[in-house]
């Protein structure tokens, strides 16, 4: 129990060095401590028992709740691990750069965001810290200023703007019918709602998160962004951030509860889409930075349809949603030490070059699902239930899957291929700090699937599984030798970052109301403007006959004619009256 | 008896068209100074029908002050402004002169309208007497009862100094005030001064002792018969207009002091007396029987000499714009 | 029947011929002789009518009434004559000027 | 209303505590600087003191009410009810940072203590506005209100202000005659103009249902004026030439919040809310707001001048209130009335940050803003908190009333609302979130637009701390009326006791 | 000693003290400027005596002469009289300590002995229950009042006063023309006496007509105002106060004197039609107001207006609401105090620039504060703002127009208000901003500044006075805090 409590201290451990940030005289003793912020929170998340630990803080925005379930404690696991990995790497990756206190500051505060809402169970709690996560990360990704950079952050924070949006649509309607504050609440009352309003949060929710997950349509952002920031930001954006989009569809959905075949097999076919997708522009791809925010996509995709997979089959869910948690675990880890090492990528040093590429083939190999890795657990743990699912999808999906394992294999050849030592060069060699967090992710990473069948007594590795997960490899090695022995890509033009993004600007283009907003604005004042003018005439006019008409009533002559006028019309009145009544 | 009855209506009908016409003869004769004349003619007519309505102290009042002092206030005016003015403004409106109207339409329009209105005005205000009772004897009777407590026995020096007295006392101040309105009104250009008139000089010598004895008599008979304060004071007053007409001017010494006390005297005796009697009888104005009569007549006599003297201090002003010195020119 | 009517009627007419000349002239001087005979007018209604009660006995109270009225005259009359050739003798004519004086 | 009274004085005292330190300092020569502080704090620490009394008083049920004959029928009746004590402590409270705030910003400037004179006797007519017991009591500090704003709007005294003043004026003038008019009307019908919990209409007879519809236009025109609703706001962001500790209190807390609770007077004490929904008016009324908030939004977009883009962005969030008080239910009353309070808090904040660029570096416009936040990040980081806020992100203020303004749209049904809510929020986000971009990730310029003719001497300070610390301390205050949303201190539990007593009167 | 001066009869001596104290002025010219503040201060005390003895013993009555009426003149003072009484000796008391520092010593010796003849004969006026006393008072009124309209000898001033003078002695003789029928009508001229005797004939609707007609034009309501600009405009300032703060009032209180006593009950119709006249004028003046480039001229359009709201009794309070005497003695009041404050004020900023034209004010809010401070307060009552006396008592008419469904009327006022606003605020803008060329200004008294603010601080604190004057009025009406249950009428 003590060492359950040590998950508040951990969590608002970042906040309070943020805070302390802004002094100035605290800001330098804080400074060497913010690149392990997140050591707390891991320790804590390591250490504490899942289900027991629960918080209630009636008092906090509409009452909140924390704890950790053991999905929640995997993804608090991988996220603070990442964090701190990302934390390091970043103080030597930014040893020159002149906005490293800006670049912490930024990195905390996502940091807290993402670690509160893993933590909390409420909607109030989770959406804090979803929003402090996304706007927060604005800063990192346009660290660098350059106009690459700029417009990332642009389509990202438009994006991220309309996910909280979303989100908190979601989030309110389904509160304002089921009466929930917590999401545990959330679901149950999402489960016996009428279906038109159930249809309605899950639409907003599954978009909203889906924007940060990278679901298929709203994805646009992620290859744009994630190349750009920083490598430590890269690596959480792409490894722990984004896995905020899917917590939030775990939070949300009625998962295990109902069975939403319509939503599961919508989820399913984006997750597919995605999943082919994000392979095929990525491989197109020419910067391994890109390339990676597009396997990221394509691997999203596959957790999307694994949640997918959960609301067809509410049954399988508690089967599910561990495979989800692992492959995100997996997912995280290995997306985030390729990024890390691509950061590293390019260095004059040859020797070490080779030695970090073929650092990079583990992580690269554990994406590809090949034997051993956790990539090959992650993908059988998810394969296996798939085969319970409703017809057409029992066939379908393993099929699907298996494809898919082998397009992301091609892509990380691809990746690999791209960072070649010879490929890239630059003047500086990375410094040992630099390397040393990246290295220490790798050994976790490959240890990985082992601690995990411990875990829950899978027999995932097993030989049959090693063999599903062999031939993709084998088939890409071939694939690969060929493609590099006819050198088929190298006219290859890349598919623009964002791809489908211009669609998107075009559409908006047609109906954005004004271009501008000071056109519309120009527009109103010409037209204010010119009503003033001719208001302005008109009273002139006014005024003219007004004066005319008291210069008028001012002759003596015509006053007294008025008085007279009142007299006798006084007097006529009474007379007149007289009259009547004597008749 | 019907003769005599017809024969008065006629001379009534007679007056009073004169009444009329010599009226809108002055108003619209293209001539100010015969217009002027013809007012002071049109006042004398009047006092003649004060007569016949058995109005003698109007009569009086009307012929010295109505006719002669007003006439010669008009004529000192007209004199003045056609000095000031250095054209013969007598002439200006041959005709009823209207303002200039932006449409001669309108103006004809609007004339139109005031003849109209002016007629129904008149049958109007003539069908309003009409309706009159024709026997009314209004406050006579209660004047009647009381006249014997009232200490003079001409009913309308009763109304003036005793029944309404009060009345008498706020017209006391509003001759004062026709002063010193004419006096704030100082910074009249210069006048070069007119040689008297000879036939004027001698006239006014001569008449000048009689008025003041006209005066007097006419302020101590006032008590009893048609007479009183106002007809002596103006009588008091003309005589004074014939003095200033005649070139005399009051020594400077005489327009300080003297003056301001002459001024002030009738209406400071009425505040005095009026205080007095409130002291002593609880009571503004009311005067113990005993002593009614002879309070009036002090009354009176002081407001003679203040009447006198505002009316011919108005005309001196208005005729040569006489700067009365005033608090601060006075030291200077 | 008295001669009272007669005279009353006669008042109402100098009254209204009065106001008309009041009306209609432009010349200052003839609007003070229109206020006299208008009030002239309003004098002689006042004691005309006094004289319904018979040949013998007039009221009082309206003749008294009309001397103080006469005096009130008289001192308007001269407040006003004085006005005017203060006017006139900064405007150069004894006409009412306009409306605004700026 | 058990029946328990208190003090009857102490709602006199919370007047007082403003109205008399105003009086005096009128007389005050300009170089009493010590003695106008020493006032001014007196006065605000007064008031806060018998607010906190009252607070307590009206929690435990007793009733403060002071009344004096003024009209034959109609009294000047001071009362102070839970309602009323939300704005006052609001304002009480604000009026203490303000003083503070505007004590630094005028600092060697002229005529303060005619400024503060009025500033004052503008507090005074708040207070007066919060406790007013019946509707007439309500129109005459509603109008000295507009009086004694006039100077303080055209204090500097220039051709633009002076012209700003006549729009002003034009606007609450013709306003306040509306009101008038509606508030006689009304009285000619009822008789009566005290608020009471139900409504006083509620037995009339049907026959009246039209004039009493005309009457609501009438009322909610006149009071829809100061309450900035579209399209009577278009003296809002003209009005913002005042210096700006004006702009902050009476802009954003003061003369649009008298509007605002005034249309919750007379939504809730007047018509009665359910009176109300029964006679249809709230729908309309509920629509204009929806109006306001999205065409302040919209115009809000196009400013470059910061304040006048707050001044749009007042126009759009006051109407929260009104929607809040629109929409026929305890939980949207409970967003309504308490966006009363955290819109104040928040758009001080902003206004007072504006006013800190401004007296310290001369800017004035969004374009100016490049890297303020790295020369000034205390200022900046509280108009982040304000911003985010007023887009209504966790866990500032903001959001509390916003959720609460969604839920309570779909209790009553109206759904449309939530559409409305979002829309304003990204719209929100569209013009705030440009001018924090600019200001903490843009290079700042190489010379600031200073413009006065004497620099502060600031040394490397980031701005005086009398201006520094009002932002930094409302900013916090809208954080935690956010955050600890639902302490017992909060504003939102005060909230629902006012939702409760006028919802579920016996 | 104390009992026996206390028993003075203190009507009789408001009219008397000035009186004493005026001709005192003809008499020792050097002495005007004491005499006069000490006739004044006088009055006020006198007033106070005989309004605690109004309260104590009812209405007052005092037979002059001991005759009694119809055959001699009563004064008769009730609630409505006595509060025209204060009015006149509160605002005549500021404008004296106004006038002290205003005149010259040249133009001092001139403006005391009129003005506090023109102080008896207001008192006088207010004082009298009779209708030919009346018209001898009004006519001293006018003529104080032309005689200090022309006091400048300008030649504006000469010409306002020459049109005041012939339109005051057209409506006095119409008046008169009016008091001679009545009288023959009814045997009297005592009020009281003709309001026992009177019956709706052709005389007595012909007397009304030229009553109505002659105190209308006196009272200046449109469209009859003709003569009200020039003549207030181009007085002195404290004379344009005393103007348009008492003497029209003077009128007006005659007007409405007849009315309560003899004409309201049959003369609905013409009610009607004053009512009318007064909503246009309400228009009218304003609008005129607003179109004004100096601030006197503004100020006496204002004058115009506010003369209207006066008669939107006639239709409104006279015929059904019984509360006729009230709202019109408190409009009055509150005009009058208003009323003179902004004349005051304004002739301190002449006297400050030298000039009365808005544009040019020039920062006079820096440089004049308590002045601009008062024009700011009398504004407020005028515009009927609250809080404020201008306020209350628009309000009561509101009420009344509102609870007969005179919309029209009610509308009226509304706008009359907020174009009053518009012309007020008009002149304020610009007392607060820089003109072009700045202007070197001269130095104003203290005692010049604080009268005029004492008179505004006096318009306002009037609205709270509100139940203390109907009570006055009406003492079987007392208004008093009404319990939290309140009537209901519908």
């Amino acid at each position: 129990m003590i060492l359950n409590s040590l998950l508040l201290p951990g969590i608002l451990w970042p906040l309070l060095l943020v805070c302390l940030m802004g002094f100035r005289t605290t800001r330098a003793l804080v400074l060497p401590l913010t690149p392990w912020a997140a050591l707390p929170a891991l320790v804590a998340a390591s250490l504490l028992t899942p289900g027991e630990t629960r918080w209630h803080f009636p008092g906090l925005l509409l009452g909140s709740e924390i704890g950790l379930d053991a999905t929640g404690q995997v993804f608090l696991l991988l996220t603070a691990l990442l964090w701190t990995v990302s934390g390091v790497y970043a103080r030597s990756y930014l040893r020159q750069s002149n906005r490293r206190e800006e670049f912490y500051f930024f990195f905390l505060l996502s940091m807290t965001g993402n670690f509160i809402l893993i933590v909390t169970q409420d909607l109030f709690g989770f959406y804090f810290g979803f929003s402090l996560m996304s706007f927060a990360a604005y800063g990192l990704i346009i660290h660098d200023r350059s106009a690459a950079a700029l417009r990332a952050g642009r389509v990202y924070i438009i994006l991220t703007v309309i996910a909280e949006l979303m989100l908190f649509a979601a989030l309110v309607v389904a509160a304002g019918i089921s009466g929930a504050t917590t999401f545990e609440a959330l679901r149950a009352g999402l489960a016996v709602m009428d279906p038109a309003d159930r249809n309605l949060v899950i639409l907003l929710g599954v978009a909203g998160s889906g924007i940060k997950a990278g679901l298929f349509g709203l994805h646009v952002w992620l290859p744009l962004a994630h190349p750009v920031a920083p490598a430590p930001a890269s690596a959480v954006l792409s490894g722990a951030m984004i896995k905020a989009g899917l917590l939030g569809w775990l939070q949300l959905l009625p998962l295990g509860l109902i069975a939403l075949p319509g939503w599961g097999a919508a989820m399913i076919l984006l997750g597919l889409t995605a999943a082919f997708y994000g392979v095929t522009v990525g491989l197109t791809q020419r910067d391994p930075k890109t390339l990676l925010a597009y396997s990221s996509i394509s691997q999203m995709g596959v957790m999307t349809m694994a949640v997918g997979a959960g609301l067809l089959m509410p049954h399988a869910w508690p089967f599910i949603l561990p495979a989800i948690a692992f492959y995100a675990l997996h997912h995280g880890l290995s997306k985030g030490a390729l990024f890390l090492g691509a950061g590293l990528a390019g260095g004059s040093d040859r020797r070490q070059q080779r030695w970090i590429w073929l650092g990079l083939w583990l992580p690269a190999l554990a994406l590809a699902g090949a034997p051993w890795t956790s990539g090959m657990l992650a993908k059988q743990l998810v394969k296996t239930h798939t085969l319970y699912a409703p017809a057409p999808w029992d066939v379908l999906l393993p099929l699907l899957l298996s494809v898919s394992a082998l397009a992301t294999t091609l892509l990380m050849a691809r990746l690999l291929y791209l960072l070649r030592p010879a490929a890239r060069s630059s003047t500086a060699a990375p410094v040992a700090d630099l390397i040393a967090p990246w290295a220490a992710l790798l050994p976790v990473i490959a240890l990985m699937p082992w601690w995990f069948t411990a875990a829950i007594n899978a027999s995932e590795m097993e030989t049959e599984s090693v063999m599903d997960s062999l031939w993709p490899v084998l088939v890409t090695a071939a694939v690969t030798w060929i493609v590099l022995r006819l050198g088929l890509f190298r006219t290859l033009q890349p598919v623009p970052a964002g791809d489908i993004l211009t669609l998107w600007t075009r559409a908006f283009q047609r109906f954005q109301l004004p271009p501008d907003p000071g056109s519309f604005s120009a527009g109103w004042n010409t037209l204010q403007a010119r009503t003033m003018t001719r208001l302005t005439g008109f009273i002139m006019a006014v005024q003219e006959k007004f004066d005319q008409l008291e210069d008028y009533l001012s002759r003596w002559d015509v006053a007294l004619l008025c008085a007279i006028i009142l007299a006798a019309g006084s007097t006529g009145i009474g007379i007149g009256f007289i009259w009547i009544n004597t008749r | 008896m019907d003769g005599i009855i017809f024969l008065q209506w006629a001379f009534d009908a007679v007056l009073g068209l004169g009444l009329l016409w010599l009226a809108w003869r002055a108003l619209n004769s293209s001539d100010l100074f015969k217009a002027i004349v013809l007012f002071i003619a049109f006042g004398l007519l009047m006092a003649l029908a004060w007569v016949r309505l058995n109005a003698s102290d109007v009569a009086l009042a009307e012929a010295a002050i109505g006719a002669g002092l007003t006439g010669a206030l008009l004529l000192a005016a007209l004199a003045r402004l056609e000095t000031m003015t250095d054209q013969n403004v007598s002439g200006v409106s041959a005709h009823p002169a209207h303002p200039p109207s932006p449409t001669p339409a309108g103006s004809r329009f609007s004339r139109g309208l005031l003849i109209l209105l002016l007629s129904a005005s008149t049958a109007g205000m003539g069908y309003a007497v009409w309706s009159l009772p024709s026997y009314s004897t209004g406050l006579s009777m209660d004047v009647a009862a009381h006249l014997d407590s009232s200490g003079v026995s001409n009913p309308v020096t009763a109304v003036l100094l005793n029944f309404r007295s009060y009345d008498t006392l706020l017209e006391m101040i509003v001759l004062l005030l026709a002063v010193l309105g004419v006096w704030s009104l100082d910074g009249l250009p210069p006048q070069p001064e007119k040689p008297p008139a000879t036939v004027l000089e001698t006239l006014s010598r001569f008449l000048t002792p009689v008025f003041i004895l006209v005066a007097a008599y006419l302020l101590w008979v006032g008590a009893d018969a048609p007479g009183g304060a106002f007809q002596a004071g103006s009588v008091l007053g003309a005589t004074g207009v014939l003095l200033l007409l005649s070139g005399w001017r009051p020594r400077a010494r005489l327009m300080q002091w003297p003056l301001r006390l002459a001024l002030t005297t009738g209406a400071g005796a009425f505040i005095l007396l009026g205080l007095l009697t409130l002291l002593l009888e609880k009571q503004l104005l009311a005067y113990p029987v005993a002593q009614a009569g002879r309070m009036i007549l002090l009354l009176e006599s002081l407001a003679t000499v203040s009447i006198a003297a505002t009316l011919a201090i108005l005309f001196l002003s208005v005729s040569s714009g006489h700067k009365m010195k005033t608090g601060k020119e006075e030291k200077e | 029947m008295t001669n009272a009517f007669l005279y009353a009627f006669a008042g109402i007419g100098l009254f209204v011929l009065g106001l008309h000349a009041l009306v209609v002239h432009a010349h200052v001087l003839r609007k003070i002789l229109a206020v006299n005979v208008m009030g002239s007018g309003v004098f002689l209604v006042l004691v005309a009518l006094a004289r319904r009660s018979g040949e013998a006995t007039s009221d009082p109270v309206p003749h008294a009434m009309v001397i103080t009225g006469i005096v009130v005259a008289v001192s308007a009359t001269a407040l006003a004559l004085a006005l005017m050739l203060k006017l006139a003798g900064k405007s150069g004519e004894a006409v009412l000027p306009g409306k605004h004086n700026d | 209303m058990d029946g328990m009274s208190g003090n009857a004085w102490l709602p006199l005292m919370v007047v007082a505590s403003a109205l008399l330190p105003g009086l005096i300092i009128f007389g005050l020569p300009e170089e009493k600087v010590r003695l106008r502080t020493v006032l001014n704090l007196t006065g605000a620490f007064a008031k806060i003191i018998f607010t906190g009394w009252m607070l307590w008083g009206v929690y435990h049920g007793y009733q403060y009410e002071i009344r004096v004959a003024f009209l034959p029928g109609l009294d000047l009746a001071l009362r102070a009810d839970s309602l009323s004590l939300l704005f006052i402590a609001l304002s009480s409270v604000l009026w203490l940072l303000t003083t503070v705030y505007a004590i630094g910003y005028l600092e060697g400037s002229p005529h303060r203590s005619r400024f503060f004179g009025f500033f004052s006797l503008c507090v005074t007519s708040t207070s007066g506005v919060a406790m007013s017991g019946n509707l007439i009591t309500f129109l005459v500090f509603y109008e000295l209100l507009t009086l004694v704003t006039y100077p303080l709007v055209v204090h500097r005294g220039t051709e633009a202000a002076r012209r700003a003043g006549q729009i002003y004026l034009t606007y609450t003038i013709s306003g306040g005659a509306l009101l008038l008019f509606g508030v006689i009307w009304l009285y000619s019908i009822t008789g009566t103009l005290e608020f009471s919990p139900q409504g006083i209409l509620y037995d009339l007879d049907t026959a009246y249902y039209p004039a009493l519809i005309a009457i609501f236009a009438l009322l909610i025109a006149g009071l829809g004026v100061k309450a900035a609703l579209v399209p009577l706001h278009g003296w809002l962001p003209e009005a913002m030439v005042a210096p700006a500790p004006v702009s902050a209190l009476l802009h954003a807390v003061a003369v649009v919040k008298a509007g605002a609770f005034g249309i919750a007077r007379v939504v809730y004490d007047i018509y009665g809310i359910d009176f109300a929904a029964e006679l249809g008016v709230t729908g309309p009324l509920a629509a204009l707001a929806a109006i306001t908030i999205l065409y302040g939004s919209l115009r809000a977009l196009a400013q470059d001048n910061l304040k006048r883009r707050l001044a749009f962005s007042t126009v759009s969030q006051v109407s929260y209130i009104t929607l809040g008080v629109a929409i026929v239910g305890p939980l949207a009353t409970i967003g309504g009335v308490v966006h009363l309070v955290h819109q104040g808090l928040m758009k001080i904040t902003l206004f007072f940050c504006a006013g800190n660029l401004a007296e310290t570096l001369g800017i004035h416009k969004v374009r100016e803003m490049n890297g303020v936040g790295r020369r000034m990040p205390w200022t900046m980081a509280a108009f982040t908190l304000g911003a985010f806020g007023m887009i209504g992100v966790p866990p500032v203020a903001g959001f509390i009333s916003k959720w609460y303004l969604g839920l309570g749209a779909l209790e009553s049904g109206e759904n449309w609302v939530i559409p409305v809510l979002i829309g304003s929020s990204l719209l929100n986000a569209a013009y705030f979130l440009p001018v924090l971009h600019r200001a903490w990730f843009r290079d700042p310029p190489d010379s600031w637009p200073v413009t006065r003719d004497t620099v502060r001497d600031l040394g490397d300070k980031e701005t005086a701390w009398a201006l520094l610390l009002p932002p930094v301390i409302t900013a916090l205050l809208a954080l935690f009326a956010g955050l600890l949303a639902s302490a017992w201190f909060s504003p939102l539990e005060w909230v629902q006791l006012i939702a409760q007593r006028a919802f579920h009167h016996p | 000693m104390l009992i026996g001066l206390l028993n003075i009869d203190w009507g009789v001596i408001t009219i008397m003290l000035p009186l004493a104290g005026g001709i005192a002025c003809v008499l020792w010219p050097a002495m005007s400027k004491p005499a006069g503040l000490i006739s004044v201060t006088g009055v006020v005390l006198a007033i106070a005596g005989l309004g605690w003895r109004i309260m104590e013993n009812g209405t007052y009555r005092h037979a002059v002469g001991g005759w009694g009426a119809p055959l001699g003149i009563d004064l008769f003072a009730d609630g409505l009289s006595l509060v025209m009484l204060i009015m006149t000796a509160l605002v005549g008391l500021g404008i004296s300590f106004y006038a002290k520092r205003f005149f010259s010593p040249c133009d001092a010796v001139r403006f005391w002995p009129i003005w506090l003849l023109l102080l008896a004969a207001l008192n006088a006026l207010f004082l009298s229950a009779d209708i030919f006393n009346l018209y001898v008072a009004l006519e001293m009124t006018g003529l104080a009042a032309v005689a200090l309209t022309a006091l400048t000898g300008r030649i504006d001033a000469l010409g306002g006063a020459m049109r005041y003078l012939l339109a005051t002695l057209l409506g006095s003789l119409a008046y008169l023309l009016g008091v001679v029928l009545l009288y023959h009508d009814a045997g009297s001229v005592d009020i009281a006496t003709l309001a026992q005797r009177i019956e709706p004939n052709a005389a007595v609707w012909t007397a009304l007509g030229l009553m109505s007609a002659g105190l209308a034009l006196k009272t200046a309501l449109f469209p009859l105002s003709f003569w009200l600009p020039p003549a207030h405009a181009s007085a002195p300032a404290p004379v344009s106060a005393l103007l348009s703060a008492l003497v029209i009032k003077a009128s007006f209180y005659i007007l409405l004197r007849l009315w309560l006593e003899l004409f309201g009950a049959f003369a609905e119709g013409v009610s009607m039609l004053l009512g009318l006249l007064g909503a246009a004028a309400i228009l009218w003046g304003s609008l005129q107001a607003l179109r004004q480039t100096r601030i006197k001229l503004l100020v006496a359009y204002s004058t115009v207006a506010q003369i209207g709201y006066l008669f939107l009794i006639y239709p409104l309070a006279l015929v059904s609401n019984g509360m006729a005497a009230s709202m019109a003695a408190y409009l009055a009041f509150s005009h009058a105090l208003a009323k003179s404050a902004m004349f005051l004020a304004a002739g301190n900023l002449m006297q400050f620039g030298g000039h009365d034209r808005i544009a040019d004010l020039d920062r006079a809010v820096q440089r004049l504060p308590l002045t601009v401070a008062a024009f700011a307060l009398a504004g407020v009552s005028i515009m009927g703002l609250p809080p404020s006396s201008g306020f209350v008592g628009k309000w009561l008419l509101l009420d009344a127009a509102m609870s007969q469904g005179r919309w029209d009327l009610a509308v009226v006022m509304i706008i009359g208000g907020l174009l009053a606003a518009g012309y007020i605020f008009k002149v304020l803008g610009y007392a607060f901003t820089q003109a072009e060329v700045p202007h070197d200004a001269r130095a104003v008294p203290a005692e010049m500044e604080w009268a005029a603010l004492l008179l505004a601080i006096g318009a306002i604190l009037l609205g709270f006075m509100a139940p203390q004057i109907f009570a006055l009025i009406h003492p079987d009406l007392a208004v008093n805090a009404s319990e939290a249950g309140t009537v209901w009428t519908a």
